[in-house]
């Protein structure tokens, strides 16, 4: 398990490779933790059913962030379908982060709005 | 300074290898040992229900109680005992007084006056009185984090039936002058609810000088244990307002077609007290009186000073509360810039140095701040200059870490 | 026959010289030593806060906390601990009920059903609800001290929303079949409230098999600390009702405008909870499920056996109750012919032997009794025989003391 | 003090003087004590701005029997000012009988009758 400020989650933290946003989505959606005032946007472009495109904005902690830049990583070229399958436990242990339970909430924020945003996406 | 750590048993610990530094007072505090033997010796000598028993240890359970009930009207000055309500915590306190005087009343109008820098347990119960008909309307706060004053003078009215502010607040750990509020409201002939959970462990209040008709405070906040709380009406009030929960002990007689209430204050303390909680409570009381509230607000004066004085030499750290540490309470928020809270907290506790984060039960606060959450430090007898100076050591790792 | 008195620090106590005879467990519970030493280690290792911290300490704390919720569901058989609300006693979580699902449909009208036997937590309630517009009607007891269930076919009307019923009286030491009236309460699409306040402590009940919808007990009467409760309810009916108190920890997000809540269970626990009380009566569900509660059971059958037996050789005593152990709990009211129950007790606490009188909180169950007061003697899983041996010299004592 | 069940009180208790009615007395005054389901009857025949005669009628355990004969034979003969003033601590110490806190309420009942049956006759 990694640290939970190894310095991946930093560098993802502080330089985040699917930060941004995307303009005509096929599906968006917010989330907010209202306990740590994160809050954090989901934008996806959909294509022959997969996502062709997928960026995150917001505001968060280290966690957050990083765990945000992360699940885009592995869900880009993905079949909607096969990520609307991917449980909180598989992303987490994929995630490979040493969590505590209060820690949990913000590594989950961008999956809860991912699901979200695909929810949407019909 | 106050040398007081030895007493508290749990400060002992060790977390994640490291000496604990505890910095979060304001959520709940420690207990020194003779709150702890206080608790263990009412189960092993006295324990009964206080239902005015015939037998011994009934009435040994009935007196304790009592006694602590006395403790607490002696603490805050109250006229008499009967002014004093057990509740579990400050927030049933708040509920009480919005349930019994407020509800009834709200049907038929009027306005209540709260103010932005309050816990959710001053904010709720009013949206929840305001649902049921009563205004409800917030003082602002200053630039320099006190509340704006000047501006209550404007917006109450013939209206207002209450003014409800906290005492100190548990974010900026401003201190706010009640005898200045009081004197506003009743002139105005609106009554005042005093949040008094981060002032009655801190400092002396007298419920005479600050002219209050409600007050609310914790228990597990001044060294008591969990599960209680105080509320402190005046009598008038009490005699007056409605019962709040019912059952037994607050009545007088019970039949099928109706019920008398008992006096007050067993009036508003239906079914089996914590006694165990109220006995505890008095040992925590003792505790405080013999070091003297004086010397308690002293010394987190001199903690307060130190912090922010280590603080600003630190730089990148943002602080919401005023600079002065005589017009404040020891509880300091912040922000290390670049850093969000949570991180800061995490880090902090892998260097044994518990702080909160988050934030802490004031979001309109911390929208009036512009902040999503805060850092917060808080410091209580027990803490020492060298507490605050491993959370700085601390947060220069943080800012290392996430090189800011 | 169980062995446990060993465990029971207190029942090692003198009173005016004589070993003291506890016989007053249904008012509250004495505690063992391993109750005891759970709310002082939590005291010395792992006080904080359970506000969802980012700390260790607040970590354990909360873990601590939610495991004694854990642990309360699967004693009670709930579907998940979301069903269970931490209050102050039972009496609390009876209000709870009131105020959150019956006072805002009250004057919609509809009715409740309750009964003469309750205990005044299980009347006074209903009574407010009833002054906000809800019929209130009692159903009686029959000559054998049993509840005239027959009745309830006859008084059950589309109207009725609502049937609240003692599982185990507290006077009669009657207990009643929650399944029976459950069962006909449910038919007629009545919601059906348990007051288990004399039953958890004493048997297996599980609530997926009493059927009820809400459930009442005391912490403190089951071994653990003062200031517990527990309601029991299910989820559904948890997710409609309105909150109770309102202030932090109970809420998702605040503003000034408006707020959202917090989902069960927590929605109705505002405020800092009775921690240290949670993580005692754990310890306390420990400590009955590891002697096991069919186990208490029997244990207390023999000793309500024995104590009826001796009761009787004795003469001149009036029990009110059933004559069947096996029907009913180890509690037992009774009166000496010619001396008041207050008598009684006194004459009593001199040699040693705690029992209740007066009401019991069941005046108008005294009144269907005609009697003005009881004397209640109550046994639990630490007493023995030679206790109520005890109580039966004494009672002779008192019979030759008044001459009667 | 006298024990609580010292061979006086349980005389008193069980043959009790001033136990009965007066029929058109000048004052009568009922109390209750919930808690023990007690309940005292005062009956007071006032003559010249003298009690002349008093009775208690009820039920109740030894001490408040007790307790209600021998204020009753106290006050007999005595000025109903004089008897106004009769403070509850001093018509307990007359009573001389050590009673805890609860008992106490016991012992009260009749003097809590008696004030209210005077108040009443003005
Ligand atoms: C100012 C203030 N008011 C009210 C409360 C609520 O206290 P409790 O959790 O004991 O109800 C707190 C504690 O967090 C507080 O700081
Ligand atoms: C049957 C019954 N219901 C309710 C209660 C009230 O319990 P508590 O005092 O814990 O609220 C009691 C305890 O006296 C009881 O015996």
């Amino acid at each position: 398990m990694l640290d939970m400020y190894a310095e991946e989650i930093l560098e993802r933290y502080k330089d985040p490779v699917n930060k941004g946003s995307i303009k005509n989505t096929a599906a968006e959606a917010h989330e907010t933790n209202p306990l740590c005032g994160d809050s954090l946007d989901i934008y996806l472009k959909i294509e022959g059913g997969k996502i062709s495109g997928a960026k995150f904005n917001g505001f968060g902690c280290a966690i957050s962030q990083a765990a945000a830049d992360i699940l885009l990583d592995t869900v880009k070229g993905k079949n909607v379908k096969d990520v609307k399958m991917l449980s909180k436990g598989s992303f987490l242990s994929a995630l490979g982060v040493s969590l505590s339970p209060a820690r949990l909430k913000c590594a989950l924020l961008s999956w809860h709005a991912l699901m979200m945003a695909l929810e949407r996406a019909g | 300074m106050l040398d007081t750590k030895k007493d508290f048993p749990l400060l002992k610990r060790k977390i994640s290898g490291k000496d604990l530094v505890y910095l979060d007072s304001a959520a709940t505090s420690q207990k020194p040992v003779q709150v702890i033997e206080a608790v263990k010796e009412y189960y092993e000598n006295r324990n009964a229900n206080v239902a005015r028993s015939v037998h011994k240890l009934g009435e040994e359970a009935t007196e304790a109680y009592e006694n602590a009930r006395k403790a607490v009207a002696k603490l805050i000055n109250a006229n008499s005992e009967k002014e004093i309500i057990f509740v579990r915590n400050a927030t049933e306190a708040i509920n009480l007084v919005a349930y019994s005087y407020f509800l009834p009343i709200a049907p038929s109008g009027g306005k209540i006056i709260s103010t932005v820098m309050e816990h959710h347990s001053n904010i709720v119960p009013w949206q929840f009185i305001n649902s049921h008909g009563m205004e409800l309307e917030f003082l602002g706060i200053k630039k320099d984090f006190t509340l704006d004053t000047e501006n209550l003078g404007r917006i109450l009215s013939p209206e207002t039936k209450l003014v409800t502010v906290t005492h100190a607040s548990n974010v900026l750990g401003t201190v706010n002058d009640p005898k200045e509020i009081s004197g506003m409201a009743h002139d105005n002939g609106s009554l005042v609810m005093l949040d008094a959970a981060q002032s009655v462990p801190h400092m002396q209040v007298d419920v005479q000088d600050t002219g209050c008709d409600f007050m609310a405070f914790s228990g597990h906040k001044m060294l008591g244990p969990t599960g209680t709380g105080i509320l402190y009406a005046k009598e008038e009030h009490l005699e007056s307002m409605e019962p709040f929960m019912y059952g037994g002990d607050m009545i007088k007689e019970v039949s099928l077609e109706g019920t008398t209430f008992n006096g007050i204050p067993w009036k508003f303390e239906a079914g089996t007290p914590n006694i165990a909680g109220a006995v505890g409570l008095h040992a925590a009381i003792d505790y405080l009186e013999k070091i003297g509230l004086e010397k308690i607000r002293r010394h987190e004066a001199e903690l307060t000073e130190h912090a922010l004085d280590e603080f600003s030499r630190l730089g990148g750290v943002e602080i919401y509360g005023p600079k002065n540490a005589d017009k404040r309470g020891c509880v300091i928020s912040f922000n290390v810039k670049g850093v969000h809270p949570h991180d800061v907290a995490s880090l902090l506790d892998r260097e044994g140095v518990a702080i909160r984060s988050g934030h802490a039960c004031a979001q309109p606060l911390m929208k009036r701040l512009g902040v999503g959450a805060v850092a917060r430090a808080s410091g209580y007898l027990y803490n020492g200059k060298s507490d605050f100076d491993a959370l700085v050591e601390g947060l220069k790792k943080v800012k290392r870490v996430f090189g800011v």
